[in-house]
């Protein structure tokens, strides 16, 4: 169901606009465009407004006039494609074509924008206006605009380019955006007749190291046949930088798939290992957390200020829900099965159904969404070109901090001295005059609380749907027995190695073969040291 | 002389760099009775568990007759003929007393052996036999659950008989007992002693003495004292660690 | 007694259901045509209960992936009924089953041989549960994995068997398994007579799985599971192998929950990989609690009592059956740890 | 004529008890007669709830709306809702159960192809009529099932098409992404044949499939990248199935996959699905179906008044199946009023040449393969959640449900 984005869609109020369309920087151009404008020859003046039309026609009119606006170099153009880009331009049913505001773009007055319509996009025209935009911006006086413009340019690059680039390059004083630009002038050179410059371009394309330049070296191989040894040299090149921060790569996506285990095994290791309680419906109690993060996202929609805090408001709130779940299933239900742990997983079994169709009566059975705050998305660049993807990253900082909290909580807590206290004899424990029983419901709850702590990650990669929790419980219980039960050591362990080798095994074996060898290795494991990688020596093991 | 039935020598075990049996040696003749004594912690049960092959030794020999015992199972080790009562009497609380001494008798092990066991007059004689000479008779079909304490040390014992083990390793058979029950489970051993070897563990002195037999006195692991009662009540190490406390 | 007398009673009253419904259906005693086409299906769930009851209630060994046997089974009598197919496929094919024809297969994979007769097939849906319990329950009670250990490794191995099969690449039809079967020794399915001669078959095995249970548990082999199940280390100094004892029994009860799967194949007309997931072989553990483990009555009655309230409620209460069902198994556990059967002996007492 | 509430109609089914007791007082009078049952075959718990609830509402609220219009030959029309649950024999029992113990004169259900597979002999035994409504791999036809969603040459051939046009970005190769299931199995291997046909060579193609509700996909996007870093213009197909595409879109948006260079083209992800994604990043990427919610025209204004007023929720979506639901129901009841009756072999033989204004603005006719003439419809993903429709096909397409691109249709049996 969509509750939110309709809102932000209409654009009409709350709706941050990304930093690089910040609005005194527009008219800032606008002032200048029109100043430059008026300095033009006629000519100039006449191509603009014979390409105007074409934006009110079809699709594949309008990427023609796009082209067209862009190479024109006339800055009337920039305030058009930029309302088209973001989807306000209007065009009328005779063929006008109106700005935001109801101005049309050919006269500068204001128009008729009653039966207006908006111009849609399609990728094609998205990839004309890209490089248009990009022709346009390079001589933008903000940084960031300028970088993106040469990286437009790099993907949409043509022969026209190169005077445009070098210009640019001469001016540039930033290094980074300077070093973009050298690479959009290599790939410029690429398609241009200059031979000369061609083969310095395939040098310089293959010590960058990109799988953009790689694309584009292989594109111009066929058309370039003298040039394929020097472009099979450049190719190799980046494909050997490649293949390094491939494995880095590899390396950071087992990580985090290793911390979304680790989070979610967590709690169980509390629950599990410390109590010996067997909770099926522990699923349920991240799926409960992954529903609360919707909850508090709701709850800030209202309050602009408060809506990019919403994630992490989330986190205690998720751990609160799921840990006051935890509390009443423990002291309603579990403590009346201590010494039975298979009655227990039963019985739990059970809840976790019950909680299941909760949710899905309460909330219904269709996914719910949650948004990822801007800080979330996209990619991070680590030194070496290593990309990481920004929310996997979150989670895994964030899988840390848990991790800590609960060493934290365990060791330099009065509440953790109790535990262990329990844990460790619970009849000398009562007899000191520790409550046994809500050390107890405060341990569940705990661990419970944890769980809760890993749905608010888990909501920033997977559904929020009731089913959330099904597809982490074998796992979780995986990651716990292979690590050793009662060890945080061993879920830490057990939970990165199981991440990392499954994401080393996929490209060979597939995403399920990877799965089922795991699972495989791990019962095989088992085999050898029933107890896991970090076994508990002493009374713990016993049991 | 014949050779030992049982023959350990430096045999420790090191739990978490805690040394539960340290250097131990100790050689139980056939047919012998030996007791064997010592404070807490001294190394007693876990000298049962290495024979019976529940805790593997970190080093040293253990011999029963010509096996390595540190080689078999625990299942293996009894079906060469070694039987235990444990300390806390340990027996199957959802079957009768008369099928927990069937379990017991010496029979074919195997799955399949007993899905086609059939209970015979002669084992069913022999069962009797036993059940009187602990004195269950009357509570044949009882369930052992609800045995009384004492009861359930005799059910433990006879079990231990039906086996028909070569070495009888016997943990405080007589905690929980009356004195009378005691005296009798002292004579029943000194007259299974003639036939087969048996090691006791047990603190209570007063039994000790009634077994007549040479002890063995352990402490920290290794033996300290070795001799008829009397002289291990006056050595002085002994009196030191154990009796005079 | 009474208990084997309800038995009696419920094994001859089972057996009368295509007979009643041929009456009228005005007759008070009629029986819909519905009620017969799943009674034989409850009837191999209740073989597959027997089962679980049998590792699990005797000899203790809670495993969660005893519908993974129960699915292997399903699939070798499937493979049979996908050959007996033969060119009545879509694309006509003589020999190849329409997805391999569809995923390209030129000849039949090697696994495939063999398995155009019946016989061959009916061994398989045994040994190769058989094979599998043997090796994992091998390895797991050699090392002694025993308790909650266990059932989480077999939980896995179901997850990891399902996984494995919803996978195309391994020539058991992916997601979609099989259907569309034709006919099983020369009847045709899908008709009435197909579907009590099933039946029947199906009966047939609860009593033979019955007799091959009480023969277990009677025995003396039966109270050395329970020696095992109760405390095991004390049988295992009495000189018992337990490893021994309760691989015999985890195999015999795998063997069981295959033929199990054979037989309710043919009747529900489909096996795909969602017979392995997890919760499948969870909530036929949960019947064997509902009616009463350690008693193989109880096992029957958790089974058909549990399934029949499924039917039931999935119709009368679409939205609300889970909370029910759910709320039932936390109840069971909780106020009757021996099941419904526990009410009756309680009552008898 | 949605004065009932959901939790009311719900009632309805559940106890079959009169409708005097759900329905308001304006109701109109039914004629002579006992109710027309249809059954309700869509899971409301396990895996596939997700998708299939909206389904079930979707027919419980066309058994309002018709008898709200007096019902079907002056009968009114009563639903028996149950829940296989996602579980596929239990679909088998369950329609059973619909056929022979409440006896319906026609069924509304499944989603998953195992599903209808599982249910397809029951149909047939017991000449039962099931409409399904969803989009499939074709190579199918039963007497007994109408099939009102997508043929595959009525989706996954054009959207490709448009892909290698100029509009679409010219791609030259392409990767083939799907679930590891029938549906994307067929589709792709039809594709595979198209895309021969057009001159792409095996090694421009890369085809990777996935388990159900994969959530993980750090690992096959970046491979994706790689395959894309070839020198020539590459687009993904996706075959993703429903749960799998949240996290797989979300991968897609932080590692920074732009519509422009690599567009995917999605043949599962409809308006529901967008519903539980944020669709920013995902501007531009594309989905082919028969119905979007954006339509413009009458019937689909009148089809999302029905449908939001009856769920009570302006904001809740409709998507393709919704539509096919829709259109399925609507032809039934005009059939059943040609035949006069609702027996199963009659309603089958008027069904075939019903024609319909569908919402999504063609008039459809059902042919007498059971199939559907539609027509085709890219969208691209808005930043709303809602898509833009970038290209459509002039007229209804007939459904080809046997595949020419499949070789073995050849020497089918007939």
């Amino acid at each position: 169901m969509r509750t939110g984005a309709a809102e932000h869609g209409g654009g009409a109020g709350g709706f941050p606009a990304p930093p690089f369309l910040k609005v005194d920087m527009r008219q800032l151009l606008l002032a200048l465009g029109l100043m430059l404008w008026l300095a033009l020859p006629a000519r100039a003046q006449d191509a603009f407004t014979a390409a105007l039309p074409g934006l009110a026609g079809g699709f594949s009119d309008i990427a023609t006039s796009v082209e067209q606006l862009g190479v024109l170099g006339d800055p009337r153009a920039l305030p058009v494609l930029r309302a088209l880009q973001e989807g306000r331009l209007q065009r009328t049913a005779d063929g006008r074509v109106l700005l935001p505001g109801g101005i049309d773009a050919a006269t500068g007055q204001a128009a008729d924008a009653a039966a207006a319509e908006t111009v849609r996009l399609n990728n094609r025209v998205r990839q004309a206006l890209r490089g248009a935009l990009g022709r346009l911006q390079l001589v933008s006086p903000d940084a960031a605009e300028r970088g993106a413009a040469a990286e437009a340019i790099f993907r949409a690059r043509s022969a026209e380019d190169v005077p445009l680039l070098q210009a640019a390059i001469a001016r540039e004083a930033d290094a980074g955006v300077r070093a973009k630009m050298v690479l959009a002038l290599a790939a410029a050179q690429l398609v241009a007749p200059d031979e000369e410059a061609k083969r310095a371009a395939v040098a310089r394309l293959g010590a960058a190291g990109a799988a953009e330049a790689r694309a584009l070296l292989l594109e111009a191989r066929a058309s370039n046949p003298d040039m394929a040894t020097a472009i099979d040299v450049s190719v190799a090149t980046i494909d050997r930088a490649l293949s390094i921060r491939r494995a880095a790569e590899t390396l950071f996506q087992g990580l985090s798939l290793g911390s979304v285990l680790l989070l979610a095994a967590l709690g169980l290791a509390v629950t599990f290992g410390v109590m010996g309680v067997i909770n099926m419906a522990h699923g349920e109690f991240v799926m409960l957390g992954a529903y609360a993060t919707f909850v508090v996202q709701e709850a800030c929609r209202g309050t602009p200020w408060l809506a990019p805090w919403s994630l992490p408001l989330s986190v205690p709130a998720a751990f609160l829900v799921a840990a006051a779940a935890g509390a009443v299933l423990e002291r309603g239900l579990i403590r009346h099965l201590y010494g039975r742990p298979l009655e227990t997983l039963l019985m739990t079994f059970g809840v976790g159904m019950i909680l299941q169709q909760a949710v899905r009566v309460a909330f219904g059975a269709q996914n719910r969404e949650v948004i990822s705050p801007a800080w979330m998305q996209g990619t991070l660049m680590l030194p070496g070109g290593v990309a990481v993807t920004q929310n996997r990253l979150w989670i895994i900082v964030f899988g840390i901090a848990v991790l800590l909290l609960v060493v934290a909580a365990i060791r330099f807590t009065r509440f953790g001295l109790e535990m262990r206290a329990v844990v460790q004899n619970r009849r000398i424990a009562a007899t000191m005059g520790i409550r046994t029983g809500r050390v107890d419901a405060l341990t569940f709850a705990f661990g419970s609380g944890i769980a809760g702590m890993a749905g608010v990650a888990v909501s920033q990669i997977d559904n929020v749907s009731p089913n959330l929790g099904t597809g982490y419980i074998i796992d979780s219980f995986m990651v716990v027995v292979f690590g050793g039960v009662g060890s945080l050591t061993g879920t830490l362990v057990g939970a990165l190695t199981l991440g990392v080798v499954n994401k080393v095994l996929e490209p060979y074996a597939g995403a399920v073969l990877a799965k089922v060898f795991v699972l495989v290795a791990i019962m095989l494991f088992i085999q050898r040291r029933p107890r896991g990688l970090f076994a508990l020596k002493g009374r713990a093991a016993e049991s | 002389m014949s050779e030992p039935v049982l023959y350990l020598d430096g045999v420790s075990v090191v739990f978490d760099g805690f040394k539960a049996l340290n250097g131990l040696s100790l050689i139980v003749d056939a047919g012998e009775l030996r007791a064997i004594i010592g404070p807490n912690g001294a190394g007693k049960t876990t000298m049962m568990d290495v024979i019976t092959g529940k805790t593997r030794p970190t080093a040293g020999v253990v011999r029963f007759r010509r096996h390595d015992l540190t080689k078999l199972d625990e299942a293996s080790i009894a079906n060469l003929g070694i039987g235990r009562k444990f300390q806390k009497p340990t027996m199957f609380d959802a079957l009768t007393v008369f099928e927990n001494l069937e379990l017991a008798l010496k029979a074919p092990r195997g799955p399949l052996a007993c899905l086609r066991w059939v209970l015979t007059g002669e084992a069913r004689r022999r069962i009797e036999a036993v059940m009187e000479e602990v004195g269950l008779a009357a509570r044949a079909h009882d369930r052992a659950a609800i045995l009384s304490h004492g009861q359930r040390q005799w059910l433990e014992i006879g079990m231990l008989l039906m086996q028909d083990p070569e070495l009888l390793l016997v943990d405080e058979p007589v905690a929980g007992m009356t004195d009378q029950e005691t005296e009798h489970t002292a004579a029943l051993l000194v007259r299974i002693a003639g036939r087969r070897s048996v090691v006791v563990v047990e603190h209570d002195l007063e039994f000790v003495r009634a077994l007549g037999s040479k002890v063995t006195v352990l402490c920290e692991g290794s033996m300290l004292s070795e001799g008829s009662i009397d002289h291990v009540q006056n050595d002085p190490r002994v009196v030191e660690v154990y009796l005079g406390r | 007694m009474t208990l084997r007398l309800v038995l009696i009673g419920a094994v001859l009253v089972l057996a009368a259901l295509p007979a009643l419904n041929r009456l009228p259906a005005e007759n008070a005693l009629h029986v819909s045509d519905f009620i017969v086409s799943i009674a034989g299906k409850w009837i191999t769930y209740a073989v597959l209960a027997l089962a679980i009851d049998l590792a699990w209630g005797y000899a203790g060994i809670l495993s969660l992936g005893h519908g993974a046997f129960f699915a292997l089974g399903g699939y070798a009598i499937g493979m049979h009924l996908m050959r007996l197919i033969g060119p009545r496929g879509v694309y006509g094919h003589p020999v190849l089953p329409d997805f391999m024809v569809f995923l390209g297969y030129k000849e039949l994979p090697w696994y495939w041989l063999g398995f155009d007769h019946f016989p061959f097939a009916i061994l398989m849906a045994m040994l190769v549960p058989g094979v599998l319990a043997g090796v994992v329950g091998y390895l797991a009670f050699r090392s002694r994995i025993t308790g909650v250990y266990l059932s989480i490794i077999t939980q896995a191995l179901t997850y990891a068997l399902m996984l494995a099969f919803f996978r195309n690449d391994m020539g058991f039809g992916g997601n979609n398994g099989f259907t569309d079967f034709k006919e099983l020794l020369g009847m045709p399915l899908n008709t009435a007579a197909a579907r009590g001669a099933l039946f029947y078959a199906s009966l047939l095995l609860l009593l033979g799985a019955l007799w091959i249970c009480s023969r277990v548990t009677r025995s003396k082999l039966g109270r050395v599971l329970v020696a095992i199940r109760d405390a095991e280390s004390r049988a295992r100094f009495l000189g018992y192998d337990v490893t021994q004892h309760k691989l015999f029994v985890f195999v015999l009860s795998a063997m069981i929950a295959g033929l199990a799967g054979a037989l309710y194949v043919p009747q529900v007309g489909i096996i795909n990989p969602g017979e392995f997931s997890p919760g499948n072989s969870i909530e036929a553990v949960i019947w064997v609690a509902v009616g009463g483990r350690g008693t193989l009555v109880g096992a029957l009655l958790g089974a058909f009592s549990v399934n029949a309230l499924k039917t039931w409620l999935t119709t009368v209460a679409p939205d609300l059956w889970l909370f029910a069902l759910g709320g039932l198994f936390v109840a069971v556990t909780l106020f009757l740890p021996r099941g419904l059967i526990g009410l009756f002996s309680r009552a008898q007492r | 004529m949605t004065a009932t509430s959901p939790t009311m109609t719900r009632r309805v089914a559940l106890g079959g008890l009169g409708a005097a007791l759900a329905m308001p007082a304006l109701r109109p009078a039914f004629g002579q007669g006992t109710p027309i049952k249809v059954g309700v075959l869509h899971s409301l718990s396990g895996t596939m709830a997700i998708s299939e609830t909206a389904l079930r509402d979707t027919v419980l609220m066309m058994v309002d709306w018709v008898n709200a219009k007096g019902g079907v030959m002056g009968r009114k029309v009563e639903a028996v809702v149950v829940d296989p649950a996602s579980n596929w024999p239990l679909f088998a029992e369950k329609a059973r159960e619909l056929l022979q113990v409440h006896k319906v004169d026609a069924t509304f259900g499944c989603w998953t192809s195992v599903s209808r597979k599982s249910v397809l002999p029951v149909f047939e035994e017991l000449n039962g009529m099931l409409f399904y409504p969803v989009q499939y791999e074709g190579e199918e036809e039963s007497r007994n099932i109408f099939y009102t969603g997508a043929a595959p040459n009525q989706q996954a051939i054009p959207a490709v098409e448009y892909l290698m046009s100029e509009d679409g970005g010219g791609a030259k190769r392409i990767a083939l992404l799907g679930t590891d299931y029938v549906y994307p199995r067929t589709t792709n291997r039809i594709l595979r044949g198209f895309l021969k046909s057009k001159g792409i060579g095996e090694g421009d193609v890369m085809e990777e499939y996935t388990p159900f509700g994969h959530s993980d996909w750090q690992g096959i996007v970046a491979r994706v990248k790689r395959f894309a870093s070839e020198g020539k213009k590459t687009a993904i197909v996706s075959t993703i199935n429903g749960d799998a595409n949240v996290p797989f879109y979300r991968e897609l948006g932080n590692q920074g996959i732009k519509a422009e260079d690599l567009p995917c083209v999605a043949f599962s992800v409809g308006e529901e699905e967008l519903a539980g994604i944020d669709t920013r990043p995902l501007v531009g990427h594309l989905a082919a179906w028969n119905y979007f919610m954006s339509v413009p025209g009458t019937p689909n204004a009148e089809f999302k008044q029905l449908w939001q007023s009856y769920i009570k929720n302006p904001r809740r979506v409709t998507n393709d199946p919704m539509e096919a639901t829709y259109t399925g129901f609507r032809m039934w009841t005009q059939a059943v009023e040609k035949a006069r009756s609702t027996k199963v072999d009659d309603v089958r033989a008027a069904m075939i040449g019903q024609k319909l204004m569908a919402p999504c603005g063609y008039e459809e006719e059902m042919l007498p393969n059971h199939h559907l003439s539609k027509p085709v419809l890219i969208g691209e993903v808005q930043a709303d959640g809602q898509f833009n429709i970038v290209w459509k096909t002039p007229n209804a397409v007939k459904a080809e449900n046997w595949s020419p691109f499949i070789p073995e249709n050849a020497n089918r049996r007939r």
